[in-house]
């Protein structure tokens, strides 16, 4: 199936971003196709590549990029909401694209499947 | 449909917002603090045993191990990653 | 043309969720599909009548809803007891939407082809 | 003891979690979401009465106008930010 | 020295807080204060024993709460009723906390010099 | 009175940085001190000068400048916190710092007051 992802949390903050990339994951060992995975809101977070967590711990960004480079996978930071929070071109990590929000309804037009992972 | 719940039944009403609107043989999945929902004993508990009779209640693995919660009450089904994807397979999604 | 739904489920302000959710509301009405918007639970206190920021600054997005038909986004309802538990009448929104009972909500979502929830 | 609600009554359990701990008379504000609890005429209104019998509830009036709501319930008082300031310089403060 | 509290009522993982709260727990405890710490609602939760995070990688944060006595932080007390409406006992914890009443909770905060809630 | 405000809360995402600054100018006009403002969790984003809202929307960072600078207020970022969610001083704005969370312990130590802006 041809799934989609929305992701409307930061890293660290809320487990969103974690469940979502556990899910790819699990989708892709499955067979299935992401189409798209789209940060909004607060999501837009995770694409900094200024990011650096405690040595123990997880790095969000780089499994995001990890993901999204080693499946050709479509990762799109909302441009808007990027805006607002202080995410731009300077800042964003490979494997991550700023996009319109019409990719969203993008997504829900060509996607079976669109996964929410929000608050 | 398939509800997705991830907000701690203590804290949020997010459980029994979704419960308004869905039918019955809905599938709910808890994740996340969702999970807190599911344990045994608690002060939801005879209140989930009566969401489980009418919903196919399940509860992610993963989310119960990161949280020390080894058991689910009666009712639920407990499932990891693959069988969420598997869930989503079948039903469209609504994330509460 | 797809069925495309966005549900609001939260209340405004204090986080900013229905706020970026109209913005994508928005943007769908551009994609000349077939769109359809839904208020339930603290979602209905988004298009409450009578917002005033003057005293905070917060961007008053109120009269931005009233814009929806501006953009072809005709199909507008509101779950009756989400309204009601709140207070609230038709009178009370900047909008009119049709009311629908709790029961047709999952219904509403099933038949779409993607629906997001803010 | 002034304790501050922000969270919808209709979505968070934060005020009565607070209302388990807070003895009676103590000051409670409710302000961003939190306003909702004193809007008249809702689910919560009764709760809300027995509420304002036993403490001292304020709504925060800039949140207030920002959503919309014009008048509280029977039993609230309406405050600025100056007053909010005022009833930190009487009290600590817990945020729930 | 100056009496100072953490009071812990948010769930692990689901939002940082907890995790947060901790850190700043630990670093209370270099500064030579007299420093409490207190689990009620949700905040009973983050203490459960038995976390696994090896199938998410998600940090677990559970054991550097058996270190606090490490850090000299020995006042540490949970709400009975939080504990209890979780189904939880003092065994299923990682620490064993003095169990206190809810109304003494108000109380406690009051004789703070300052408290932080998490 | 001696205040301290700790803030949790991303700007714009939460109402929370919006509540804490006008609480803060509120006891600025009452006459009180606010010995710090300190930035925790979520709230170390309130601090990025990318920071790029809407002509019609305030803009939240550059109302902490103003208010730090003016009044000379002590406004810090939690070193630990920002560095997972990609605040560093490649992106701080001037009238923030960044410091250590034991400036946190020791405005709690100092402050008549403090009020905590949270979820």
């Amino acid at each position: 199936m041809k799934f989609g992802l929305l992701i409307t949390e930061g890293p660290y903050q809320h487990e969103a971003s974690d469940s979502a990339y556990q899910f790819a994951k699990a989708a892709l060992a499955k067979g299935h196709e992401i189409l798209r995975i789209f940060f909004y809101s607060d999501g837009v977070l995770n694409s900094t590549k200024l990011m650096d967590p405690q040595a123990d711990d997880r790095h969000i960004q780089k499994q995001w990029t990890e993901l999204s480079t080693s499946n050709n996978i479509d990762v799109i930071v909302c441009v808007a909401a990027a805006k607002r929070r202080g995410i731009n071109d300077d800042v964003i990590a490979d494997g991550f694209k700023i996009g319109g929000l019409g990719m969203l309804t993008e997504l829900a037009i060509e996607a079976d499947r669109l996964v929410e992972f929000r608050a | 449909m398939l509800h997705l719940i991830n907000k701690s039944p203590f804290e949020s009403m997010s459980l029994e917002d979704c419960l308004k609107y869905a039918n019955k043989g809905a599938s709910i999945l808890l994740y996340e603090d969702g999970i807190y929902a599911a344990m045994p004993g608690t002060a939801v508990s005879e209140r989930m045993a009566g969401v489980t009779a009418d919903y196919k209640v399940y509860a992610l693995k993963e989310d119960m191990m990161l949280r020390g919660v080894d058991k689910v009450m009666d009712g639920v089904t407990e499932i990891d990653y693959a069988g969420f994807v598997g869930l989503v397979e079948e039903s469209k999604t609504a994330s509460w | 043309m797809a069925k495309l739904m966005v549900v609001f489920r939260t209340s405004p302000y204090g986080t900013i969720y229905s706020f970026e959710g109209l913005e994508n509301v928005l943007i769908m009405g551009a994609y000349d599909q077939d769109v359809s918007v839904l208020f339930i639970d603290d979602g209905v206190l988004a298009i409450k009548k009578g917002m005033d920021n003057s005293s905070t600054g917060i961007k008053d997005f109120s009269p931005t809803f009233r814009a929806l038909e501006a953009y072809d986004i005709e199909k507008i309802f509101i779950d009756r007891t989400s309204m009601e538990s709140r207070g609230l009448k038709l009178e009370d929104l900047v909008i009119e939407p049709e009311i629908i009972e709790a029961d047709a909500v999952e219904k509403m979502m099933e038949e779409q082809k993607n629906f997001f929830m803010f």
